[in-house]
């Protein structure tokens, strides 16, 4: 797997705070084009904070955060640009139920991208048929299962084009059988060299795709390292503690 | 100005009564009828030349003089009483009076009650919102009695109390009370006592200021009534018109002089306003008077003449 | 790779009060402000030229003039030699008093109707879905005219009372008339205060009893009988020193003289027709929420408490109750509200309250409406804002308890 | 593990038995009597006094309704074809419903001219019509233009007059359109916002008038001019009711975003006004739409009484579709914002393609609610003149022929009153429920 | 484990109808004092309906229902004291969500066992301890997960001291891991020896705790065997069918 020299996000010395509760501390980070990034660590200690600070749908208080050579700041068009290369999937999906999946997909393209519609959708169904659900394309979101819905989530990022994809537990609201269908979506994506950020637990995953996994604590990441070594050969205390208690189950 | 208005919208907006029997009520086509909107029919006929290009607003006691002060209706024709603060404090103009009312009251004949001042203690319907309020007040006041008021925001449900039994005097104008009291199943068994506690001047309304279209409306008023005095009736206008002897009536129907013109209008507009429904006494008769339900007897009403109170000033 | 860094940070761009998320906010802020200014100073500017126009001015004076006309229900004092502002208090307290008396109406004909619709007597079940319906679908305004039309109409007139009339008074004590209801009224004699002392008492009373009881509970268990006792305390003592002080209060019955009753208590027709209407439009819409409100706690709830062995009166009071008061209370007190508003249309039945006085008579006899609405608007909307302030609160203390 | 005891007994059932019926207490409208009337002393008291209040209602009211005389010219009639019929020795109660059959029409339209009351109907049907896009899936979403186009042809068949003032008006949103298009190709999309409120307004304050000669001129499509002031009776309650809704619809929307928003100003401002309409009775708004209007405009303007209840009540019901729209907002889950900026669309966008759609179809019931409160209480423009089924009433008392009567138009106009309103409050409860079972 | 030859439950010709539908026909039982009883059946069978009748939730229109020697009659002070000897527990668990953990637990002991509240706290921590959760006292039911909940309760039931205790499906509303949780409870009560009557499909219940095991089909009981009999050699064919369906997935 390819690994570029370009940097896609630059993370320096962040700093976020809810109210007076210190969520993320100097976190540093930087994330190579076309590099897969596992997160991981126990609950409440960032991680979701932390990749939804890089599309800003959470604002960071000190440092810095630079996507794809734009830093993040305050400057509207600058977030409009970013989130136009940042593609998101949510734990929860988060579709929307009034729209058909085609519409779901083609959304976005056409007014924020103002793609005409008809290449819109032709692109919309490209992705739909890479997620292997092309034929769901006029149904409703409530009428699919969770993994399908999940895979709209996929295909409906990617019709933006994104050159960074962030995933926030995109399987930990699914059942079993359906995990299996999203994270070869995922897998997939991985190996045509999608930069990409992913909070799971599922570490089969992170074996076999990640390049590097980070596990973050307290709101700092307390160590990151090639999959590899990460699980063989934890350094971490607490890492080997979090290592015991995911994989014993 | 007021007439230019209404010229160039080329309708007359008229104030009425929601709804007052003899007064001012649709009939089953939808087309008002009554003594009131007999008036702005005639001033509708003398400016616009037209009788039917009236708009009606109904109006409600609350809203009548506001919707006037804000220029919503050119002239109100609604049982409003002449009065002092009306006129200089509210800032409105009289006009003239086309029907002296006064306040009475209406009782069973079966309680016994020959006059008003055996009321003492007696439950009185009123309609709200009108100068009878103020007089029952003061004629209660003034003969040191009690009473117990009912206020009714309309003449129907005033009615219904009143026939209920609800109330035992009701006390408008007299003219609504003979109205009134006509409709009833029973007629016979009620009476209006002798007594009129107020002087109610009844007379179309138009706002401050303008004093070409108050002239307007008091002149086509009292071309309705000299009409009466003169014996121009709807049935001999025509030939009148032709011309008559006499200078005054010639004046009047536009034949000799520039009336018309001095008041911005032409020469014939009291013609028109006589051929709507003929002059004030037949307006009276075929609205109000004894041949009608409500069966009103001129009493002040009629010319001076007569004994009355109508008299029109001299056309010259 | 080289990134671009916005260092506009420090200095400061015109364009970031439109693209940066700090000044944006404010920029949008400072227009509306200037727009809402703007229009303000538009409407009060067209009211100054307005007013100009036709020689009036806004002032408050006419409260203090002679009102001069007649207000045949007073809480207070009143006659037509008083101000235009009594008037309006007379009016106020008018209102306060019809919305007060039918929100408890309301209150008990709701909870009763809202239960007996869920009774298992179809019969009676049906007639209560009538009931809520026809009141529900039909203008309040109709409501109103047609029982005071009825009342009016149905009742027997105060001369039927006299010899050979078909009407008598009930318990020879309250009269029934199509100008309303004549009761007894309590005559104050001296003693009254020792009753009235006695009556404090009691109330005192039941409240140790009450604390008592739910202390001896805590602490053996036994449950005794608080109502029966708290009932008497109620009443027993009150009436035994009654008759200790030889009956300090007297009532005065009406009786018939001349046109009218007189003596006792006048409550007229048109404040209950006012008051029934109102109670039974808004009756209705209690109905429902209290039927909504028994119905959202599931019938698991009640099998529940039945399996533990509680009897079904206990069932409702410390289960059922509990829960569905949370769902009702909230809607309840927006019904509440709108019956307060809703008696505005006092107007149709001639109920003297603030409409009535300050916003009826009291602009029709002095030309002031500007200031008149102003005042009966603002009167509505303070009393609006604290029913539903004391709504909030109670929203807030049950959310409490929730966690 | 279970060890066996002495009371085991294994027992295998090898014949099944049939069901049998209920014994007979059990059985029928026996123990459907017994269950529903009679199940307990309470409830066979209860079932007695029910009784005994129905009678005593259809005591009273059924022999007055069936002895109703259907034609007459006045009351006196109505009461001599009574005492014809059955005599004049007792009271004999009968309704007098010629005084429906004689007026129903103006009950129903006001003075709307005879000839033209096809118009009214027809502006109705289109009402329901329009309607369809919204509130059935399934009716193709193209109509949704059909829905657009409704307002202005329901005011062209109610008001007539030439089709040139309300397409000159419709092309003021057109032109709106056309400015957000185009300035949000060039610009950014704050001029397009911007252009497109000032262009209209613009366009509606300057070039309306000749634009409506000009298409009259062209397209010489006319229908008989009727004033407002000819409306009337349940025409009246239907328009002031369905033009304050649909109104304050887009007011509606705007306050509850403010409502939601946390700019303070913006967010303050929407709560005071909220609070005001909502806190003041009806009744006094609508007194201050005829006395008091006329103040805060510029002297000397004046409109039509219907137009300006119209705007008092459309801002009244902006204050309460403000709340029920505020509700939709609320229950729509907080991933449908993220997930609309994750994806890039900005404030607007995002609330016109995602939020809006998805919030206004949890409101619908609660809208259709406020509708019919605003219908029921569009009785109480009779108190400013306007003529209303009740005011209509009051003027058909007033004359001398029907003067004393009133059950018959209480029961009449009640009536109509109910059954539209309880069709369209089964219909919300329908909707509800609908609702209800989609989002589980 | 001791059954004895003491009758606590005595069902005789027992018939209900709801309406016209004959729910249950001609029901002969007689459980010992001890005796564990599962009841499985098919959907619709009755089974809930049975135990309802036990404790006049339901009324029955023939027949006879004599539990601890009172015979359920309409006599509204037999029922109370029937009720007061026979605990249930609901599928949905029906806790009171107004009311914390402990006030559920104390309300029926205090109000209809008329213990004094200090006494009836204890008692009920003791309970609550015996289903291990102790900690959660103060909370309200709707911060417990279901398993807690339906543990509370069980515990809420055994406040009132009960002879009988009746389940119905107590854990086919719960997540797999907390039926375990549940199961463990019912389990260590079977121990102490309380007579128990459990509609349930869990089968590894049944035959770990059952005595007797009773399957119902259309309002009858059709087979009653003890559990290894009952599994291993069905009698009736509906039986088989039934047990192949059940144990077959
Ligand atoms: N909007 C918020 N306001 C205040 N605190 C918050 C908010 N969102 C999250 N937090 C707190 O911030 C911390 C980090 O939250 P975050 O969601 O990033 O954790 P996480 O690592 O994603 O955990 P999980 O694995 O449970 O998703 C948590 O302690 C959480 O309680
Ligand atoms: N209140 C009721 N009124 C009418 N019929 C009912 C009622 N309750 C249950 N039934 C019917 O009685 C039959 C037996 O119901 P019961 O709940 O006892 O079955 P069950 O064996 O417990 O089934 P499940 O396993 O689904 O809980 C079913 O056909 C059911 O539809
Ligand atoms: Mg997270
Ligand atoms: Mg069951």
């Amino acid at each position: 797997m390819k690994v570029s020299d370009e940097v896609a996000i630059q993370i320096t010395d962040m700093n976020k705070w809810y109210g007076d509760f210190h969520v993320l501390r100097d976190i540093n980070l930087t994330v190579y084009q076309g590099e897969r990034i596992v997160i991981c660590g126990p609950s409440g200690s960032g991680k979701s904070t932390l990749i939804r600070c890089i599309n800003r749908l959470e604002e960071h208080q000190k440092g810095q955060i630079v996507v794809d050579g734009i830093e993040l700041s305050n400057d509207l068009k600058n977030i409009d640009k970013i989130r136009s290369e940042v593609g998101m999937v949510f734990q929860h999906f988060n579709l929307f139920p009034h729209l058909t999946i085609l519409e779901n997909c083609t959304l976005a393209p056409i007014w924020v991208r103002k793609t005409p519609r008809k290449e819109a959708e032709e692109r919309a169904m490209h992705f739909l048929t890479k997620v292997k659900i092309p034929e769901q394309a006029d149904k409703y979101p409530g009428q699919l299962s969770g993994g399908q819905q999940q895979r709209v989530a996929i295909a409906r990022s990617l019709c933006m084009m994104p050159r960074i994809m962030l995933f926030d537990e995109p399987t930990s609201a699914l059942d079993p059988e359906m995990i299996k269908e999203v994270l070869d979506t995922m897998i997939e994506l991985a190996e045509e060299g999608m930069t990409m950020l992913v909070v799971t637990h599922e570490m089969g995953f992170a074996q076999a795709v990640a390049n590097r996994v980070i596990f973050m604590d307290q709101g700092q990441i307390v160590e990151q390292n090639e999959p590899r070594e990460f699980f063989n050969n934890p350094q971490s205390d607490r890492t080997k503690l979090f290592l015991s208690q995911i994989l014993g189950h | 100005a007021t007439l230019d208005d209404v010229k160039a919208n080329d309708v007359l907006k008229c104030g009425i009564s929601t709804g007052l029997a003899g007064f001012s009520a649709p009939d089953a086509n939808g087309v008002w009828q009554g003594f009131d909107v007999a008036v702005c029919r005639a001033v509708a006929a003398a400016v616009l030349g037209d009788s039917n290009k009236i708009e009606f607003v109904p109006l409600t006691t609350q809203t009548r003089f506001t919707a006037l002060g804000s220029g919503e209706i050119d002239l109100l024709s609604r049982n409003t009483t002449w009065t002092f603060t009306r006129d200089v404090d509210l800032k409105q103009t009289f006009v003239g009076v086309n029907y002296y009312d006064g306040q009475g009251f209406m009782i069973r004949k079966d309680m016994g009650v020959g006059s008003a001042t055996e009321l003492d203690g007696a439950t009185v319907c009123i309609q709200t919102g009108t100068t009878t309020e103020l007089n029952l007040s003061d004629y209660f006041r003034v003969n040191n009695m009690d009473y117990d008021p009912v206020p009714i925001e309309t003449n129907n449900e005033a009615i219904q109390q009143y026939q209920a039994g609800a109330c035992d005097v009701y006390t408008t104008d007299a003219s609504g009370l003979a109205a009134t009291r006509a409709t009833f199943e029973d007629a016979e068994a009620h009476m209006i006592l002798p007594e009129i506690i107020s002087k109610e001047p009844l007379g179309p309304v138009v706002r401050h200021g303008d004093d070409q279209w108050a002239d307007i409306v008091r002149w086509t008023l009292n071309a309705l009534i000299a009409a009466e005095e003169y014996g121009v009736t709807s049935a001999n206008l025509e030939k009148m018109a032709e011309g008559t002897d006499n200078p005054e009536i010639n004046r009047l129907l536009g034949n000799e002089g520039n009336l018309g013109e001095m008041l911005g209008l032409d020469a014939e507009f009291a013609r028109r306003a006589i051929a709507v429904a003929g002059n004030y006494g037949e307006i009276f008769a075929s609205n109000i008077g004894e041949g009608t339900p409500i069966g009103l007897a001129r009493g002040l009403n009629a010319q001076w003449t007569q004994g009355g109170l109508m008299y029109s000033p001299p056309f010259r | 790779m080289s990134t671009v860094v916005d260092d506009g940070r420090q200095s400061f761009r015109p364009s970031m009060l439109l693209y940066d998320t700090r000044y944006r906010s404010l920029t949008i802020q400072v227009v509306a402000a200037i727009l809402i200014a703007l229009g303000m100073s538009w409407l009060l500017w067209n009211v100054v030229q307005n007013l100009a126009a036709q020689g009036k001015d806004f002032s408050f004076g006419f409260l203090g003039q002679r009102a001069g006309y007649d207000i045949n229900q007073q809480l207070i004092d009143y006659n037509s030699n008083s101000s235009h502002a009594r008037a309006a208090l007379v009016g106020i307290l008018n209102t306060l008093l019809v919305a007060f008396l039918g929100c408890v109406l309301a209150t008990i004909l709701g909870v009763i109707a809202g239960v007996l619709r869920l009774s298992n007597n179809w019969l009676v079940a049906r007639m209560m879905t009538v009931y809520v319906e026809g009141f529900r679908n039909v203008p309040l305004l109709l409501w109103i005219i047609a029982i005071f039309a009825l009342m009016a109409e149905g009742m027997p007139q105060p001369r039927d009372f006299r010899e050979g009339g078909d009407a008598s008074m009930v318990l020879d004590s309250v009269a029934i008339t199509n100008r309303g209801i004549y009761l007894p009224m309590p005559v104050w004699g001296p003693g009254s205060g020792v009753l009235l002392a006695v009556f404090a008492a009691s109330l005192a009373a039941i409240w140790a009893f009450r604390r008592y009881a739910h202390k001896r509970q805590e602490a053996t268990g036994e449950i005794l009988p608080v109502l029966g006792v708290s009932l008497a305390l109620f009443f027993l003592p009150a009436i035994v020193f009654y008759f200790i002080l030889g009956g300090p209060v007297s009532l005065s019955y009406p009786e018939l003289k001349g046109f009218n009753f007189g003596g006792g208590l006048h409550l007229r027709n048109s404040l209950i027709a006012l008051w029934l209407a109102l109670s039974l439009y808004t009756g209705a819409f209690i109905a429902e929420i209290v039927r909504g409100g028994i119905l959202a706690i599931s019938k698991g709830q009640s099998e529940a408490a039945f399996a533990l062995g509680l009897r079904p009166r206990r069932t409702m009071s410390l289960v059922v109750l509990p829960q569905a008061l949370r769902v009702i209370i909230p809607p309840l007190i927006s019904q509440y509200l709108n019956l307060t508003k809703n008696s505005s249309l006092a107007i149709a039945v001639g109920y003297m309250d603030a409409r009535a006085t300050l916003g009826g008579i009291t602009i029709n006899q002095t030309g002031r409406e500007l200031e008149g609405m102003f005042l009966l608007g603002l009167f509505y909307l303070v009393l609006s804002l604290l029913i539903s302030g004391v709504m909030n609160i109670y929203n807030a203390s049950i959310k409490l308890k929730e966690r | 593990m279970s060890d066996t005891h002495a009371h085991t007994v294994a027992y295998v059932r090898d014949t099944m038995l049939p069901p049998e019926v209920p014994p007979a207490a059990e059985r029928g409208v026996i123990r459907w009597m017994r269950a529903n009337l009679f199940s307990s002393w309470f409830n066979v008291l209860l079932t007695i006094l029910g009784l005994a209040v129905l009678w005593s209602l259809l005591a009273g009211i059924l022999p007055w309704f069936w002895n109703s005389v259907w034609v007459a010219d006045s009351l006196s009639e109505c009461r001599e074809i009574r005492d014809a019929l059955h005599g004049t020795g007792e009271e004999v109660s009968s309704a007098c419903m010629a005084v429906i059959t004689e007026r129903w029409n103006q009950l129903l339209f006001g003075f709307y001219p005879q000839d033209l009351y096809w118009r009214p109907v027809a502006a109705l049907i289109v009402f329901l019509a329009a309607l369809g896009p919204v509130l059935f899936a399934s009716v193709p979403r193209r109509l949704v233009w059909f829905t657009a186009a409704a307002p202005f042809l329901m005011y062209w068949l109610l008001w007539g007059g030439s089709i040139g003032g309300p397409l000159a008006v419709a092309l003021g949103f057109a032109a709106a359109w056309g400015a957000f298009v185009l300035g949000s190709r060039f610009s950014g999309a704050l001029a397009a916002t911007i252009g497109a409120i000032v262009v209209p307004l613009l366009y509606w304050l300057l070039l309306t008038g000749p634009v409506a000669g000009l298409i009259g001129a062209v397209i010489p499509i006319e229908l008989q001019f009727v004033p407002s002031k000819d409306f009337g009776g349940f025409m009246l309650s239907f328009i002031i009711g369905v033009a304050g809704i649909i109104l304050s619809l887009p007011l509606g929307i705007l306050l509850a975003l403010g409502r939601q928003s946390n700019l303070f100003i913006i967010n303050k401002c929407s709560i005071a006004f909220i609070e005001v309409f909502r806190g003041v009775p009806l009744i006094v708004w609508l007194l201050t739409a005829s006395l008091l209007l006329n103040y805060f405009l510029p002297p000397g303007s004046n409109f039509d009484l219907m137009l300006r209840v119209i705007i008092l009540v459309t801002l009244f019901a902006a204050a309460y579709l403000a709340e029920v729209v505020r509700g939709g907002l609320a229950a729509l889950p907080r991933g449908q914002y993220e997930a609309a900026d994750a994806l890039g669309l900005d404030y607007w966008k995002a609330q016109r393609l995602i939020i809006m759609p998805q919030a206004l179809k949890i409101s619908i019931p609660g809208i259709v609610n406020t509708f019919i409160g605003l219908f029921k209480d569009t009785t109480l423009v009779v108190f400013i003149g306007l003529l209303d089924p009740i005011g209509m009433s009051n003027a058909i008392r007033a004359d001398t022929s029907w003067q004393g009567i009133n059950w018959e138009l209480f029961v009449f106009i009640g009536l109509l009153f109910f059954i539209c309103c309880f069709s369209m409050s089964r219909y919300s409860q329908h909707l509800e429920r609908r609702l209800r079972t989609d989002h589980s």
